[in-house]
């Protein structure tokens, strides 16, 4: 034991007693090497991304143009800006297949809602309100009733897209009101779109959320155990139920941006987007089993993505053999550090 | 973080390369289709193809997405419009979701058309239709009205088997044909289904018109996937002789099936000459040889344009059993 | 009835984890048709013993030799193969399938020229099996229906159900009724007379000496001892296990006792616990004896909110308080160091420092910004405060032995200034330094006036720290003693047989 | 608790039965012979992606990656067909089987060998499998008219009044259920997927099994690259697209647990039915088919609640009065 004599006895306890109790040598947090940082995910992703810069470069002269990269950024943001949010609920080890189906729904609401007359600002709230509803309801079934939320979200995805079907049917709305191109195809200054420039924003937003707030170092806690977690005072259930409500709410934010992007609304509106969301998020070095995975590692899983099938574009490659690309990358990149530290273990 | 300053700078670095970018001097046209492996799109490509031989100077980039969504066919145009090609010129998925995207070309410098199925008039200059509207709603009416014949004639029900909900075509076609529909006494539309260009969703809607309406007599597919698979379902059903399908399809997928007697009589355009048409209204407008009434397209002939700037290229044309085996070696 | 050679022996194993050596060079004989005790205290190393014998663990060093002969045991199929087989401490069987299949799974019984599973002989088989152990069981039964004792049972069966040489039994009656236990001791017998080498491990002296031939002492990993079982008795026995006599290690300080801090009338449970009512006094040291699964530890999570099911009514300081969250339970002051340290105590991926602020986050850190310096100074404090040891309190806590992960979680509590304190099997596992290490401090915290309720099915810890003792028996309160009441007899017959017997 | 189990199928089946009997008073042909073979028959094919399945769920598993797999495998065939006419059927049938065989062991060898989640490995070869149909076939499709007359009619040969393919897929649920019921191995994939840890202690290779799971899957989405070629006469990159959503969900809905361990071939088969009458009966009647993905997902999110309900609630069992209570 060591020299201490003050004890915490009860909650009134001051904290000052404790200051006490210490006495002399005071631990300083120890600070990450550069070393280790070298030696992160994030790092290594970052050559990859820099390495298939390069390489496009070299590939098509059209590549590092800034109107061209900005174009291409609007391939990607809208998908950048639901995963975000779900890779807070992946690390929490849940996961959300509903999502392209939510944006969807929203879009179709706002449709509907721009052929009544609503006006700019409520049909952005209707779009993100509608995607609150279809998260809070995924979250709601997940935790209530406890079922592995990747089922559940299987359920829902064909039950959102559905809904959109039935009240849409064949039809297409397209009757925004003047401006409502705005989010999806303004500029905010030069070559930064509005789309562009809300991602970097909500990026480091996100970043300050997963990584400097106390709701962050909680989704991390109940991802690497939800029992512990649970048993240390975290209320899982409303944390988890936020975090669907969250993903629900930036899918829904996705809706009003590529509605807007198109002009139009179809039920069959970001269809099969969820698999290349879901792939940016475990890309950037999110685990899929929970418990670990960076905002920083998303980012630039992101821009590797995105970089990759425009380059691979501008060569005038048809989408389904990028999709052969992205999927090898992804497993090759999952598998690099299993094999890495494999090597580094075998006796030397 | 360091990536975004390393993003910085290769904007920079990128701003300063453009300006020294000269652009080839061939005219690039941007070929794009609804989507890749489609039997109709690739014999449209070997017409312009042989557009491009013929003019010497034109390179065509065949491109699409790999299934038939605006979004696929959105970043399919991004790239294109990155490449800085001279013309793109799109059978579209969605009407309405490809426009701002074929605007932004058209602000770039890129002259934009459409062909066998448009896009709203704001993203494009020219739209090719294979032959005018009305024409085709009729002639799939009148087919219809040959094949309910064949199948002991009196009153008829038929169906409608359409691709994806959202097909610019189809929907105008499917409006035409109910136009004249009122002509025909002997015929009662019952139901449109969406196959979705999908052979094996085309082929399940099939069966489930069959199912659900016994006294059906003729399904009109006025899509070459459609009316294949529903051909298929047909003859899988046991139905061949009670139930006849027709509509748009391409003399070689089809050629077993008139044999089978599953389909009486199809219809089609001539997906070469569209191909090469629209390559020749593409070169045209680049080279600022289109007026705002006519357009020259080649071999074919010259295009009148509406004041919308819709265009018409043939009639179509009626195979059945006398000639389909002939034009089966062709597309 | 000694046999000079031995059947089954191990010389000089070692094995260690992250953190602990767990064997240390130790040695163990068996002989054909001789029972042989395993005597050591938790965390001696005897499961660890069972796992490596059993081919789940491969050791660093040493060696197996089977009748002489030198034996590698790469995979738990081998040691089967050999005929060596071990029934678990916990029952490591699957819930969802039949009794029939627990018993026969990994060594089916098979005919024909397909290998088609021959369902019936294994059915009329198992049955045999579980009659010949007065299991009252039907072989078709699923698994997860079963109580802990008749799993047990399947447990038996299964290592019967092939021809076991060396049989090891890992703390096999704690669980068990005294009718039972006496079947179990039955079937020892036959198996001893089969010629079977056995390996029994028990924490009762009383059942070592009723059942075993011969003993083999570890302490903390390493081999101390063997010998005839006859040739020593209890005190000499203890005094190998621990390394001094029992009455010393206990630092139990006696403390006035305050005014009532907690005071549970009529907590019930559906299936676990029933009508259980206590009072808890600032300064007491409450203990809880009882067998494995006698429900303790699922009224302990009643009391910390983890039990939804719990009814009855629950006051802090005169006022009576509804805890349905562990949130809430801390709110009033309870804490609970839960029995599964690795799965419900700490975070093991997580930095000691992020475990210590994890329950208070909003406390530590202000308007939910992280202040990982704020933390990293109120962890340290109490992380200094029970000597933890480790680099600095970056370490993630998996890298600690089971002793520092203990403190870690202790720390984690004590940081939130708790009211009364419930230790959930606090020694389970851990060194005999850590042990007493956390003895002192529960000395030390009654004290300060802190109330703590220990869960316990360790009688010396019980009887050495509580100032009082209930004993629970199949979710029931059977008895209640005060310290100059304590008596083993007493206790452990209450908690056998749940049956008070008059002092 | 055995019993239970039997309910959850017993009302699966009584929920298929009243559900065909309910589409029958409104078009009465539904429950003529003829058309329940048509059902069943249309149903073949999920029934037996969905016995691959369960056997990977079962392991605690998922495959993404079955569709894309069936379409691989129907285009080498296809295209073997068409430029090779001569090639017995059977002979393309076992190839097929065989190279799906080949694909699902990728996925397993991945998730054995360098134990990486199965949701990615098969997120990532679903889209390398499909991608590959395309560099294959060059994005171009195989059509009927360029199939052999043998290749397209021999799963419609109706023999004893059921075709071809509907007899396969009997026949697979025969031998998946006397796989799972008789076989070493296939107890050995449920014992793993119940307990690991247990699997461990009895000397299963968890790792092995999981692999041997994903093999057979493999085989049977290479058996059904064949049959939905066949079957639609078509062959194409987009074939069975999102299918495997369809074939996960047959799972849920029969009962096979996403946590591994609890499923039975009867559920499952009773799952993919359900799903089977559901897409059939639409149509039928005349419920617009824009429904048909919402009630679908409906049903997915209905089936799982009741699973789970019925699942939660048994705790230990402590107190004597509760025991007998239980018996």
């Amino acid at each position: 034991m060591d020299n201490s004599r003050t004890i915490p006895n009860t909650a009134q306890d001051p904290d000052n007693t404790l200051n006490n109790s210490t006495g002399s040598a005071v631990s300083k947090l120890p600070s990450t090497s550069i070393k280790q940082r070298l030696m992160s995910w994030e790092f290594f992703l970052l050559l990859i991304t820099a390495a298939v810069c390069v390489a496009n470069s070299f590939a098509s002269p059209y590549f590092l143009d800034p109107w061209n990269l900005s174009d291409a950024t609007f391939n990607f943001v809208e998908k950048a800006i639901v995963a975000l949010p779900l890779a807070l609920l992946i690390i929490c080890r849940e996961i959300d297949l509903s999502v392209a189906s939510i944006i969807a729904l929203a879009s179709v609401a706002m449709g509907y809602a721009a052929q009544w007359g609503a006006d700019n600002t409520t049909l952005l709230i209707i779009g993100i309100s509608v995607g609150i509803c279809c998260g809070l309801f995924n979250g709601l079934l997940v935790t209530h009733f406890a079922i592995p939320s990747i089922v559940i979200t299987i359920g829902t995805m064909s039950l959102f897209r559905g809904l959109s079907y039935i009240l849409l049917g064949d039809q297409v709305l397209k009757d925004y009101p003047a401006g409502f191109d705005y989010f999806g195809q303004g500029y905010v200054y030069w070559v930064f779109s509005v789309e562009f420039t809300l991602f970097l924003a909500l990026a480091v937003v996100f970043y300050l959320l997963l990584h400097h707030t106390n709701f962050g170092r909680r989704t991390y806690a109940i991802g690497k155990n939800p029992t512990g977690a649970f048993y240390s005072g975290i209320n899982v259930k409303r944390h988890r139920l936020l975090l669907f409500i969250l993903v629900g709410a930036f899918a829904g934010l996705a809706a009003v941006l590529l509605t807007s992007r198109l002009g139009s609304t179809r039920p069959t509106i970001a269809l099969g987007w969820e698999l290349s969301i879901i792939t940016m998020v475990v890309l950037g070095g999110v685990n899929i089993m929970g418990g670990s995975g960076s905002i920083h590692g998303v980012f630039i899983a992101v821009f590797l993505m995105g970089f990759v099938t425009f380059g691979l574009g501008l060569l005038n490659v048809p989408g389904i053999v990028m999709s052969i690309i992205v999927g090898a990358m992804l497993i090759a990149v999952i598998a690099c550090p299993v094999l890495l530290a494999r090597y580094l273990q075998r006796p030397r | 973080m360091v990536f975004k300053k390393v993003m910085a700078s290769s904007l920079l670095a990128a701003a300063v390369m453009t300006a020294s970018l000269a652009h080839a001097a061939d005219v690039r046209v941007g070929l794009v289709v609804k989507a890749l492996g489609i039997g109709f799109f690739e014999a449209a490509n070997k017409g312009a193809q042989e557009a491009a031989k013929e003019l010497g100077d034109v390179e065509v980039i065949y491109t699409g997405p790999t299934s038939t969504t605006a979004e696929g066919q959105i970043e399919v145009i991004n790239s294109l419009i990155a490449q800085k090609v001279d013309a793109i010129a799109v059978s579209a998925n969605d009407t309405d979701a490809l426009v701002p995207i074929l605007k932004k070309a058209q602000k770039r410098g890129i002259k934009v058309i459409s062909w066998d199925s448009g896009v709203g008039k704001a993203g494009r200059q020219i739209h090719l239709n294979p032959s005018s509207n009305p024409l085709i709603g009729e002639m799939n009416i009148k087919l219809a009205d040959v094949a309910a014949k064949a199948a002991g004639g009196g009153k008829a029900d038929i169906a409608i088997l359409s691709a994806t909900p959202t097909s610019t075509n189809q929907n105008i076609w499917i409006d035409e044909m109910k136009k004249v529909l009122p002509n025909y006494a002997n015929l009662n539309l019952v139901a449109t289904v969406y196959g979705d260009d999908l052979a094996d969703k085309s082929y399940r809607e099939t069966i489930g018109l069959l199912k659900s309406h016994p006294n059906l007599k003729v399904i009109v597919a006025p899509t070459s996937v459609g009316i294949v698979a529903a051909a298929q379902a047909v003859k899988d059903q046991g139905k061949i002789g009670k139930v006849f399908v027709t509509g748009l399809g391409l003399p070689s997928e089809l050629a077993g099936h008139v044999k089978s007697g599953a389909v009486k009589s199809f219809a089609i355009w001539n997906p070469i000459d569209l191909g090469y048409a629209a390559t020749m209204i593409s070169y045209n407008l680049v080279k600022g040889k289109a007026t705002a009434s006519e357009v020259s397209m080649g071999r074919i002939g010259t295009a009148k344009l509406d004041a919308d700037g819709n265009a018409a290229m043939a009639e179509p044309f009626i195979y059945d059993a006398s000639n389909v085996d002939e034009f089966a070696e062709i597309f | 009835m000694t046999q000079s050679t031995p059947f089954f022996s191990l010389r000089g194993i070692c094995k260690s984890f992250p953190g602990v050596k767990a064997l240390d060079d130790v040695q163990l004989d068996l002989y054909p048709g001789e029972v042989t005790a395993l005597i050591g205290e938790n965390g001696a190393g005897k499961s660890t013993l069972v796992k490596t014998v059993t081919g789940i663990y491969q050791p660093e060093s040493g060696q197996l030799m089977l009748e002489g002969e030198p034996l590698i045991l790469s995979s738990p199929d081998k040691a089967r193969e050999h005929g060596i087989t071990a029934i678990h401490q916990e029952t490591v069987l699957f819930d969802e399938l039949s009794v029939t299949e627990n018993i026969f799974a990994g060594h089916y019984l098979r005919k024909g020229f397909f290998s088609t599973l021959d369902w019936p002989t294994m059915h009329k088989r198992a049955q045999q099996i579980l009659e010949s152990i007065d299991a009252p069981l039907s072989a078709n039964t699923l698994l997860k229906h079963l109580s802990i004792g008749q799993r047990h049972m399947v447990a038996i069966a299964r290592a019967l159900s092939f021809d076991a040489r060396v049989v090891i039994l890992d703390e096999p009656t704690a669980a068990l009724s005294h009718h039972e236990t006496q079947e179990l001791y039955a079937i020892v017998n036959k198996l001893k007379q089969a010629g079977c080498a056995i390996l029994f491990i028990s924490h009762k002296f009383d059942e070592i000496f009723s059942i075993a031939d011969r003993f083999t002492v570890f302490r903390d990993g390493k081999y101390i001892d063997s010998g005839v079982i006859s040739e020593v008795d209890e005190s000499q026995l203890v005094k190998m296990m621990v390394g001094r006599s029992v009455d010393q290690i206990y630092p139990k300080v006696t403390v006035a006792l305050g005014e009532e801090v907690l005071k549970a009338e009529n907590l019930s449970h559906p299936t676990e616990f029933d009508d259980i009512s206590f009072s808890l006094k600032r300064g007491e040291i409450l203990g809880f004896y009882g067998l494995v699964g006698a429900g303790r530890t699922e009224l302990m999570q009643g009391l910390f909110g983890v039990n939804e099911l719990m009814t009855g009514r629950v006051s802090i300081e005169g006022q009576t308080v509804s805890i349905k969250s562990p949130a809430q339970a801390i709110a009033q002051g309870i804490v609970y160091v839960p029995e599964e340290r690795q799965a419900q105590g700490a975070i093991l991926d997580l930095p000691i420092y992020q475990n210590i602020g994890l329950p208070q986050l909003s406390k530590v850190n202000t308007n939910g910004w992280l202040s990982n310096y704020a933390e990293y100074q109120m962890a340290d404090k109490f992380a200094h405060r029970l000597s933890v040891k480790a680099p600095n309190w970056l370490e993630k806590v998996e890298n600690l032995s089971g002793g520092n992960q203990q403190k870690v979680v202790i720390a984690k509590w004590l940081a939130t200034l708790p009211k009364v304190l419930i230790l959930d099997e606090p020694t389970k596992g851990i060194d005999i330094g850590s042990k007493a290490a956390v003895h002192a401090f529960m000395s030390e915290l009654v004290e300060q006036g802190l109330s703590v309720i220990m869960v316990s099915s360790e009688l010396p810890e019980v009887m050495g720290m509580a100032d009082r003792i209930i004993v629970m028996h199949e979710g029931l309160n059977v008895c209640q003693l005060n310290r100059d009441e304590f008596t083993a007899e007493r206790i452990v017959s209450a908690a056998t047989n749940g049956r008070q017997e008059s002092a | 608790m055995k019993t239970l189990f039997k309910q959850r199928e017993a009302l699966l089946s009584i929920l298929i039965v009243v559900m065909t009997l309910a589409v029958a008073t409104i078009t009465a042909d539904f429950i003529s012979l003829a058309n329940l073979v048509i059902v069943y028959n249309d149903t073949a094919i999920l029934i037996i992606l969905a016995l691959g399945q369960m056997l990977v769920i079962i392991t605690r598993c998922i495959d993404l990656s079955v569709a894309a797999n069936l379409a691989f495998t129907a285009m080498v065939v296809s295209m073997l067909n068409s430029q090779f006419p001569e090639i017995p059927v059977v002979f393309l049938l076992i190839i097929g089987a065989l190279l799906g065989m080949c694909l699902g062991m990728i996925n397993g060898l991945l998730v054995w060998k360098l134990g990486i989640p199965a949701i990615v490995v098969t997120l990532g070869t679903m889209s390398i499998y499909r991608g590959a149909v395309f560099l294959l076939s060059d994005g171009k499709w195989v059509n009927a008219h360029e199939m052999s007359e043998s290749f397209i009619d021999i799963p419609r040969y109706v023999l004893l009044g059921l075709p071809l393919m509907a007899w396969l897929s009997i026949l697979m649920i025969a031998v998946m259920y006397y796989f799972s019921r008789y076989q070493r191995t296939g107890r050995e994939i449920f014992a793993a997927g119940n307990s690991p840890v247990a699997a461990f202690y009895c000397g299963m290779d968890v790792g092995k099994l999981q692999f041997k799971a994903f093999t057979i899957s493999g085989l049977l989405a290479g058996l059904c690259g064949y049959l939905w070629a066949s079957r639609y006469a078509v062959a194409y990159v987009d074939v069975a697209a999102g299918f495997e959503l369809q074939v996960i969900a047959a799972c849920v809905i029969g009962g096979i647990s996403i946590m591994g361990g609890v499923g039975t071939v009867l559920g499952c088969v009773l799952g993919a039915l359900f799903l089977g009458v559901i897409n059939n009966a639409l149509p039928v009647i005349g419920i617009s088919p824009f429904w048909q993905m919402a009630i679908s997902g409906a049903v997915i999110v209905i089936a799982v609640v009741v699973n789970t309900r019925a699942e939660q609630g048994h705790t230990r069992i402590i107190l004597k009065k509760a025991t007998l209570k239980a018996a």
